[in-house]
Parts: structure tokens; C-alpha cells; sequence
């Protein structure tokens, strides 16, 4: 395993860089979801459930970025980042929440219930950790065929209390599989607090349960993320078995669009107001002049426009005709 | 003050565990939160958390732990946030809970909660009608009401009954419905089927939201001089097989609505049970009303065209009618 | 040299294993040990740890990670050690493996075997027949085969397939009934019932081991003048609803014959199908012979008691073909 | 707590009666078994399946000895002891396995699938692990009903790969509930292994994800799976949650009377039938002179009349009329 910690030329060039991507992607995320969130869904032209990241864009940004293109991603419903960085395009996302034809489910499904098999993708389905044994049935076939690929399998702490996970998490530590398990911990699950969830204090204390190696990360600095991710992916792609991450954050929003939270204590709300990963992120990069201030809004304008373009585009996008609604439920049907 | 479907479902809960101490609830956000639906707000408050008790995310543990503390005397009512999510127990409902008096004698008095049906734009995984999957298992009871009176008066008769009973409340119906619930206590008996509307001409047999779909189809075949019945099943096992020949033996024809897919739906026991005991009485196909063999999908347009309505049921009935 | 139904299933994996490297199986007991049924012995040695996982007891995660791979581009066939234990993986079945490809297009090739079916003294959790939580549930294929040759081709075509397929393999035909089987690769048609036997009078629909209680009726019911045409419905989603109305309209009576439980059984779509498609033709009631409404019980005289035979089928289909 | 080690009289009374009562339960047991096994099976009396608990004796008979009347017990299909400690005459076991009328499904049910509501015993089914969330369940019910009394769930190590063992586990630790999960680890599942069921090396170290204390016990030792689960239940009883227990022991025959177990490599069989439950107890007995030789074979004599008897019984027990097969599916039925 390469260590990271070594002096090089070009290194700061290189932590610059990814500081920038994971700046770009975090504020794309943020936007795309603050209209879906706050504009969109209030408009009426987001009819289902809307589940956002704000807060924790850190999370599958910092560790999409560590992914290679033969790698398999499970995103949970907070990860937008993960689809971004994976190619998707912002305003076929959003076309996706609006029930609009170019949505990855073509109306079929909503918000982040969907994937895309050519970038290696799986969709989630609704039941939580459902993905998480099917994440390592991906990461069976991918050490099936050869690759040196891992599977990537993100959840929430709350997932963690669901018999699927415990399976999940057995099989791929008996059979070794190259799953990297990343768990957001953002201590809420719906209105359940991690306490009421689960008698340990981290997630990550159920590593051993599967003598699998278990890392607490600060789930709010997407450069250490990153790190932990890549080494967590060399780990692997080695040969050595799965690695659980478990990444503290906090969910800076309602559980859904429709929940205030008021069970949420006003204290949580203003230490981790203070947390917030994209300003983390920003803070950073001034102070080690990775970016200017100028450079970081001119940053900024151009996800704003961006995220104009593709609400437009995702808006222009006709909903499913009726017509198509028995097809493909068989493959030649 | 009328009373909505859900009100009557909170009330149901409210006056039971006010009269037995035996009766708690469990499941996930019920507590603090008072449920996804909030059919449970105000609950924790009052009966404090012994008796409302906010579990981990574990449908399985959910009912497992129902299944235990009805064993020993006590009378779960376990909630599942939605209906859809029923799958992640589904080994403790159908062979747990469902097999245990048959076996050795115990009953398992506990009601699953289950919030399930469309219209409410929920996709795939929130909006599903899986009561087949019960209906299907001996030993279990479900239930389906339609109206607030049956919802109130159903939940009342699910938690009192020494059987595990799969509560099936509609979504669409929670803050849809609404109606003058009479004051004092009573029950509506599980296994009895309900005539809503009376008529001569040609029964529609259905249950849950699709009542009042069938009433609406009903009202309007009217003003075209047909006169239509309505049997509301409200229990769909055990299956009141009397009302529903009752009302095709009067008829003479039929026609099965129901939300839920069409293969292996209810419509398909309901048309067994029809032509094994009446079908001399029949001067018609059995028609078939129905969601279409897909999942629930998403997008209004399609979700839309994939539930059942009061013009598709028309078409159907007319054309059976005239048959 | 006839070929056992069980020898059957163990050529259709083993040369589908032979043909396509992408092929593997997954279950608890299948490697070392050969499977509960010993229809996997000597693949492990064969085909190595690779293609034959040997899984911790874990039904869920085994089907989920067939989900998986599948996705991937593998074909995984999962076993479960009993057909009852389905309702532990019944979540990844029902709502990810059968809704993949109707919400994102993923195409989720796994077939699930799930040896099914009472007479072998297995009792409640040993002897269940599950297939109409599945029948039930759009996106999935359900296959019983009930001989030799269509038990090995139906697994072929199940592994070819490209959506899920459960196939319900009957415990109590494993070693019951043998045949000779062509030389050479077949594949038997997913979605294609057969007539086991032609006849005028009188149509028996069955499947799986209830096929041999309908021959045997049959040929009795010759000796008493009766010609009784027996379909096989070999598949039982989707359902060839075309052979099944060519029959009925053939003979115009219908006795519906299946192993599982009376109520919600497959014997309702066959009904409901039967009457929208072809009430016209009926020329009697449609009359059921199935299990009784009770878990399998285990002692011998009522798990007798409890499954279809040819005596009942015959006092049934007697009285039908009178009426 | 009170500890178990401070001299004092009498104590050497009451381990000899502790010692005598686990030997005579551990015999009738495997007597028991050895007559169904070997013999009723095999003459084809027993039509369905058998698994017999021998060689781990010590674990069923230790435990349920401890447990206080109103103690609920959720036995596995290897602890018969608890059956026998809890007050089933062997007869009517036998007659379960027999499928007559007398057994305590009345031959709906075969086997260890049993339970009596009177005995506080409640029967599982075979899906393995469902009973682990029923038992935390019924402990709840306890707790609710204001009694001091705990819970008993026992399984094998490979259950605890199931989903249902884990939701059952959180929820009683996170609830808090008076539960004692006792494992038999008997280091096969079936033909499987327990190092190709679960990836850390003890059950015992799951404990941890849970926050659950958890001890390694010698399950071939009775005297310290009483004492070890003396420890556990008072733990539970004083409100301080649940107590995992994994037995160390081992499967002495195959995983059902069909199964000749050649998986089994030899060397386990030799090394593990030197530690046979009821032999080391004999010895020890005898060590510490609780009882004389002349003694233990009276025991062992009074053991097989007793279950002569009981087979005899048993035999005469009817099979159930076929006119009773649908009674009882619901209440009033
Ligand atoms: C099996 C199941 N039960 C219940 C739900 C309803 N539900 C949706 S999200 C959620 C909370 C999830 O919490 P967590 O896993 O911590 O993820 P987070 O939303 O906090 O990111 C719940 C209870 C569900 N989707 N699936
Ligand atoms: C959910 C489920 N899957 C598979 C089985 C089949 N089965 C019965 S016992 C057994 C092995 C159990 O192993 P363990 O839990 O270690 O208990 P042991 O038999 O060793 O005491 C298996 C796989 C089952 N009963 N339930
Ligand atoms: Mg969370
Ligand atoms: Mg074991």
C-alpha cells in the first residue's frame, strides 16, 4: 500500500486540485438539492419524497472521488455527489425527481431511487440496507471476473439496525470481498436518534463482529474522506477484505421536505451549523492558498448557472406518456 | 364534527389502550414524532414510553418482539412505517405469528399496522397493496376497511381479537374521508362484509380506497338506469363468502375491483369462491377491475393510468351490464 | 437410463455451468456437503469454490448477492436449503429482484430455487408450497415443473433467462419419478403450459407434483367413461392463459387442482381467468381440489388428511363431469 | 450481585445437588435423544426430522436449571434439557416425535418444535434466529408486567448469521431488556464450519456491536454454564440489560439423524469425546466425592427404566384423527 503522507513535487498541485473538485461537487450537490428542496418541491413540480444531503456532501463526495471507473457504486439517498462525479448530469437528476422521461427511471421512479448500470451505478431500493448484500453480490462478481474493482456501499447509522445489513456485512467479511462500507452517521434516522437506534456508540464499534477493519471519519472534511476512503479501497482491492467507514456528520435539514424537525435540539443545529463541509472545504482552501477568494465565487456563479441550465432542461423534459406504462416489466415486454 | 379515516384509526388506538393496560404500540417514529402519518401524535405524551415504544429500524424485530410480548399476554399493536416495508418481516408474520395456535395452542393477539395503497405519488416501495401475501396464509387476519366508521371500529375489534390481525389502512384515505363517528364504543366484527350500496342490476365486489371508487361508478351507472350494488369486504380473511353470493345470487352478475395488480389478486379468490358456489346465478363473465401487472410507478401520468377509477370501472360494468 | 427428477435439475445446472462461465451457484450446504437434497454433489469438486459458494445462513444476503452479481453481468442460481425459508430473503425477491427492470431497465438474471411441497413428513416449515407470494408479484417468473424432462429444461431456460425466475422444485418428486431424457441440449419455454394428457370431458389444471395425482384420476376415470384432459401448467408466471382457455372451451368443465392452501391459491386466477376469457364455454361450475386452509401439519394421518389425491380429485371431477 | 465463591456451609450440599440434578438431566437427555436417534428413527417410528443435542447437554441442562419460575424459555432444536429441567415428561416428547396426540403439538408439529405457555416455554420454528427478537419480545412483556424475571434465547452460532439475530439483539440491548442470549457454538452449522459462517473468531465477540457484555463458557462444563448464566440472568434481572453467552461446545453426531457427517475431519470427533459433558461431570462428581460410584450407576439405571417407560407410554400415545385437521387454525375454530 502507498502511503500519502510522504513530501513530493506536484503534491500540493495535486491536493489543490482535489480540493477543488470536492469544492465543485459539494456546491453542485448543495444546489441542485436546495432548489429540488426548497424551490422545486414547494412549487408543486416535485410531487414524491424528497431526502437531501445538505450537511453531508462531504460524505459521497470525498469518496466518489476515490472511486475508479470500473468500481461499483450503491449510493444511499443522500448521495447525490455520488451520481455527479459519476457522470449523471445535473439536470437529468433533477428531471428524475420531477417524474420527467429523462430522469434515470423515466418516471418510474423518484428522487435518488435510480442508477445507471453503464457507470456502474446500483439504484437503491426503498428498503433500507437492502442494497448492502447486493453490494457485495457486485463486489463477488467483480473478483468473479478478474477485476480489481471494489464495490462501494453507503448507508446511514440507522440502516445499520436492519437484519439485511448484518447479512450483508457477514457474507462479504467470510467470502473477503472487496466492499468498502461507508456509513453516514448523521445521528438521526427519520426522527430516531442514534441512541435510540443502536446501545453502541459508534458504528463503527460493529467492526469486530466481522473482524473487519472499522475507521471513524470526520464525515465533514471531504479531503479526509477521501483519505480514508482510498486507503480503505487500496485495503480492498488488495485482497484483504471488506473496511467499514464510518463517517460523523449531521443531517442539516428535515428527514424528508416535509419535516421540520422540531425534534432536532437548537444546539445540534448551531455546532454543526458551524461544521458545514462546503465552508470547511472553502476555509481550507484560502488558508492554504489553493484558491482564491475571487476563484472560489466565480466557482460558485458557475454552479449557480449550471444549476439554472439544467432545471430549465430537466423542466423542458415531457413526462412519461401513459402508453408506456406496462412496458418492461419483462425484458421483452 | 366529522371524523377522518385517520382520526378514527388514532381514536380506535386511543380509547383501546385507555381501557386495556395490556395494549402498547411499537414501531419506528411513533414516539416523540408521533409516526410517519402522525396517526400516532400525542400517544407518547400522554401513555408515556412503556407504552409507546420508538423501536430501531427493524420491521422484523418489530413484529418478533410483538409476536413475544403477545405470547405473554400483552396486545401489540406494531406499526410499519408503510405497507411496502411488511416484506422485512415477513418470516415472523407467515410463519411465526400466523402458524403458532395451529401448532401448539398459543395465540398471538397482536395487529400489524400497515399503511398501504396509491395515489399519493410514493413510487414503487410507498404505495404498494401487498395483501395477497397474507391472505394467502392461514392463520392470519386481514383487514381492509374503507370508511372511518370500519377503520375506528375494525382497529377496536383487531386488538381485542386473539388471532394476529394485518391492519391494512389506506393511505390516499387517511385525510380523504371523512364522517359522524357514533359516541361510546363499538366494534365491527371481524369476517363480515358490508353492503354500501344496494342495487339489482350487477354487484361490484371490492374493498378499501375502491369503495368509494365503485360507489362514485355506481352513482353515475345510475343516472344511466343501471342499479349497482357495492359489497364492501372490509375483511378479506377470513373472506364473508355468504354476503358476497348473497349479492351475486341477487344480480346475476359481478364485477371484482381492487388496487392492488391483477395476477394473483384478490379478484382471483373472489372469482373461485363465485363460481364454485353460485355459478348457476351468474348470467355473465366475472369482470375484472384492477391495477395492472406492473410495480407502482412514480410519475403522475403513469400512476395515474396504472390505479383503478370510476371511469374504468364504468366502461367494465356497462359493457357487463348489457351483457 | 431414466433420469430422476432430481438428476434432472442436477444436469440442467451442471451443463448451463458447463456452457456459460458466468454461471454459479449459492447456498447454504451446496459445496462440501452437495446440498440438503445432495442435487449439487460433486460440483464443488468439479467446478471449485468459485462457482460453488458456500454461503453462511443467511437467505437475504444469499439472494442479494445474487442480485448483485447479476447485475454485473453474472447468472447466479441461489438455492434455498427448504422452499419455507424464502420469507428470509423475501424483501430482496419481491422488491428489488422483481422491480429492477421496470424502474432503472437492470436486468436481474437469477433463478432461486426453492425445493417446495408436502408427503415427505416435513411438517409446518418443511412442506410449504410458497409460490403464490410470488405469482402474486409482477416482474418475477415463476416455474413448477412436475417431470423429469421439464424439470431439466425449464432450469436451462430459467438460467438463460433474463429476469428472476423462482423455480419450485417439488421435495417429493426428487426420487419419485424418473424418465428418459434426450441426448443433447433443450431448453423447455418459460411461460408454456402442456397437455399431460388429452381429453373431452373435462379439463384438469394442476402443476408441479399434483400433475401425478391428475393422471392417476384421470386414468381411473377413463375406466368409468371419462375423458379428462390434465394441463400442465409448467409456469406459472406468466401464466399461458391461452392453452388453459383452449382447453376449457374444449371440454367446458374445469376442476383447478394445486397442492398449497385453498384460499388466495392459484386456483383463483385460474378462475377469475377462466370466467372473463371463457364463461361462455362453462358447462358447470369451476370446482377446486387443494390443501385445506391450515399450516401443513407433520404426523402422518393428517398431513395424509391434508394433501390432494387422486380419491379426491376423482369424487370431485366425478360430480363435475355429471353435472 | 451476590458472588458465587465465598466458602460457606453447606455450600459443599449444594453443589453435590447441583452436581447430581445436572448429571440426572444431562442422562435423561441423552437417553432420551439416543432412543430417538438410534432407535425409534430407525425403526421408522420417527417419520420427520431429528436433531438431538448430544454432546452439548451440558449447555441446556446448566442454563435451564438456572432459570426461575416465571423465566421464559425460548430453547433451540438441541436443548432438550430445558424441556426435561422445565417439567415435560420425556413420554410426551417422545410422543411429539412420534406425531401421536400426546406430544405437545398433538402431531401438528414434529421435533423440538414445541412450546407450552404454561411452562413459559416458547416454541420456535424452523427458521432459524426468529426466535431471538420473540424472546426479547416476551422479555419486554415481563418487564412491562412489572415482573423480575428474564428471558432464555438460545441458538447455534451459525443462526447468528441471520438478520433476525441482529434485529433481535439491538433491539433488546437498545431496549435494555432482561434477555440472556445463550449460543451453543458447536463450531458446525449443519456441514458448515463456523469460520466459513462468520469471518470474527467468537460469537462472543459481537457482544461489542451491541454493547452487550459477553463470556466464552465451556459448554461441556454444567457447572459453569449454571454458573455463567447465574451471572448473565442477574445481570438481566437487575435492569441492566441483556448478556450474551457463547458455549463452547461440540455437535457429537450429525446435523439431523440422516446426516452421517463425513465433513466432520476425524480428529475432532477423538479430541471431542474426551470432553463428553456427562462423563467430565461423572469424573468430577467423583473427584470431589459428591457422590459414589454405586450412585452414579443407579442414576444411570433409574435414567433408562425411566425412558423405557416413557418410549413405552409414548407408543401407546394415538396418532391424531384426521377428523382434527382443521381445528384450531384460529380461536373459535
Ligand atoms: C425497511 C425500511 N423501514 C423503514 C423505512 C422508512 N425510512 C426511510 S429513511 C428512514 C431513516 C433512515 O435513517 P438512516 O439509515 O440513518 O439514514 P439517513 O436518512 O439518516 O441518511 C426510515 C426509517 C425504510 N425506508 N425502509
Ligand atoms: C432460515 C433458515 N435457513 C436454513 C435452515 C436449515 N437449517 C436448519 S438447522 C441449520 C444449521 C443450524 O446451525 P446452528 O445455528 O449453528 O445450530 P446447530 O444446529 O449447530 O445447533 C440449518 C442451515 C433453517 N432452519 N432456517
Ligand atoms: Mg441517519
Ligand atoms: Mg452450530
Amino acid at each position: 500500500m502507498s502511503t500519502t503522507t510522504e513530501a513530493r513535487p506536484g503534491e500540493r498541485r495535486e491536493q489543490a486540485e482535489l480540493a477543488r473538485k470536492c469544492f465543485y461537487y459539494m456546491a453542485l450537490m448543495r444546489e441542485v438539492e436546495d432548489r429540488i428542496e426548497r424551490k422545486l418541491y414547494r412549487q408543486g413540480k416535485i410531487v414524491g419524497g424528497v431526502y437531501v444531503g445538505r450537511g453531508q456532501e462531504a460524505i459521497s463526495v470525498g469518496s466518489a472521488l476515490v472511486a475508479e471507473e470500473g468500481d461499483v457504486l450503491c449510493p444511499s439517498h443522500r448521495d447525490m455527489g455520488a451520481f455527479l462525479i459519476r457522470g449523471v448530469p445535473a439536470w437529468r437528476i433533477l428531471a428524475q425527481y420531477m417524474g420527467r422521461v429523462d430522469g434515470l427511471t423515466r418516471g418510474r421512479d423518484g428522487n435518488m431511487h435510480m442508477g445507471d448500470l453503464k457507470l456502474n451505478i446500483i439504484a437503491i431500493i426503498s428498503a433500507l440496507a437492502a442494497t448492502v448484500p447486493v453490494a457485495a453480490g457486485a463486489a463477488l462478481a467483480l473478483r468473479y471476473q478478474g477485476k480489481k474493482n471494489v464495490a462501494l456501499s453507503y448507508f446511514g447509522e440507522g440502516s445499520t439496525s436492519l437484519g439485511h445489513w448484518h447479512e450483508g456485512l457477514n457474507f462479504a467479511s467470510v467470502q473477503k470481498l472487496p466492499v468498502v462500507f461507508l456509513c453516514n452517521n448523521n445521528q438521526y434516522a427519520y426522527s430516531t436518534p442514534a441512541e435510540a437506534q443502536m446501545a453502541c456508540a459508534n458504528v463503527a464499534d460493529r467492526g469486530p463482529a466481522y473482524n473487519m477493519p472499522a475507521e471513524i471519519v470526520d464525515g465533514n472534511d471531504a479531503l479526509a474522506v477521501y483519505e480514508a476512503t482510498r486507503r480503505a479501497a487500496a485495503h480492498a482491492r488488495g485482497g484483504n477484505g471488506p473496511y467499514l467507514l464510518e463517517c460523523k456528520t449531521f443531517r442539516m435539514t428535515g428527514h424528508s421536505a416535509h419535516d421540520a424537525a422540531h425534534y432536532v435540539p437548537q444546539h445540534l443545529w448551531d455546532e454543526w451549523g458551524k461544521q458545514d463541509p462546503i465552508e470547511r472545504l472553502e476555509a481550507r482552501m484560502l488558508a492554504e492558498e489553493w484558491s482564491a477568494a475571487e476563484e472560489i465565487e466565480a466557482e460558485r456563479a458557475r454552479v449557480r448557472r449550471e444549476v439554472d441550465e439544467a432545471v430549465e432542461r430537466a423542466e423542458r423534459s415531457p413526462l412519461p406518456d401513459a402508453s408506456t406504462l406496462l412496458e418492461g416489466v419483462y425484458e421483452n415486454q | 364534527m366529522p371524523t377522518t379515516y385517520l382520526e378514527a384509526i388514532r381514536e380506535g388506538l386511543w380509547e383501546e389502550m385507555e381501557r386495556d393496560p395490556g395494549v402498547f404500540l411499537l414501531g419506528e417514529d411513533i414516539g416523540v414524532y408521533g409516526g410517519a402519518f402522525k396517526v400516532t401524535a400525542g400517544f407518547y405524551e400522554h401513555f408515556g414510553e412503556k407504552r409507546v415504544v420508538d423501536t430501531p429500524i427493524s420491521e422484523a424485530a418489530i413484529v418478533g418482539a410483538a409476536i413475544g410480548a403477545s405470547l405473554m399476554g400483552l396486545r401489540p399493536v406494531a406499526e410499519m412505517q408503510f405497507a411496502d416495508f411488511i416484506t422485512c418481516a415477513f418470516d415472523q408474520i407467515v410463519n411465526f405469528a400466523a402458524k403458532c395456535r395451529y401448532r401448539w395452542g398459543a395465540a398471538v393477539p397482536i395487529v400489524v399496522r400497515a399503511p398501504s395503497g396509491g395515489g399519493v405519488h410514493g413510487g414503487p416501495f410507498h404505495s404498494q397493496n401487498p395483501e395477497m401475501w397474507f391472505v394467502r396464509t392461514p392463520g392470519l387476519k386481514v383487514v381492509a376497511p374503507a370508511t372511518a366508521y370500519d377503520a375506528k371500529g375494525l382497529m377496536k375489534a383487531a386488538i381485542r381479537d386473539n388471532d394476529p390481525v394485518i391492519f391494512f389502512e389506506h393511505k390516499g384515505l387517511y385525510r380523504r374521508i371523512k364522517e359522524n363517528l357514533p359516541e361510546g364504543d363499538y366494534a365491527v366484527p371481524i369476517g363480515k362484509a358490508r353492503i354500501a350500496r344496494e342495487g339489482r342490476d350487477l354487484s361490484i365486489v371490492t374493498y378499501g380506497a375502491m369503495v368509494w371508487t365503485a360507489l362514485e361508478a355506481a352513482e353515475r351507472l345510475a343516472e344511466e338506469g343501471a342499479s349497482v350494488e357495492v359489497v364492501d369486504l372490509r375483511t378479506l380473511l377470513p373472506l364473508d363468502r355468504e354476503t358476497i353470493c348473497a349479492s351475486v345470487r341477487k344480480t346475476s352478475k359481478v364485477l371484482l375491483l381492487h388496487e392492488d395488480t391483477r395476477t394473483g389478486g384478490m379478484a382471483g379468490e373472489l372469482a373461485a369462491s363465485i363460481t364454485e358456489s353460485v355459478f348457476e346465478d351468474l348470467d355473465g363473465p366475472i369482470v375484472r377491475v384492477t391495477a395492472p401487472d406492473t410495480p407502482v410507478p412514480y410519475s403522475p401520468p403513469l400512476e395515474e393510468a396504472f390505479l383503478p377509477n370510476a371511469a374504468k370501472v364504468i366502461e367494465k360494468a356497462r359493457w357487463l351490464w348489457k351483457y
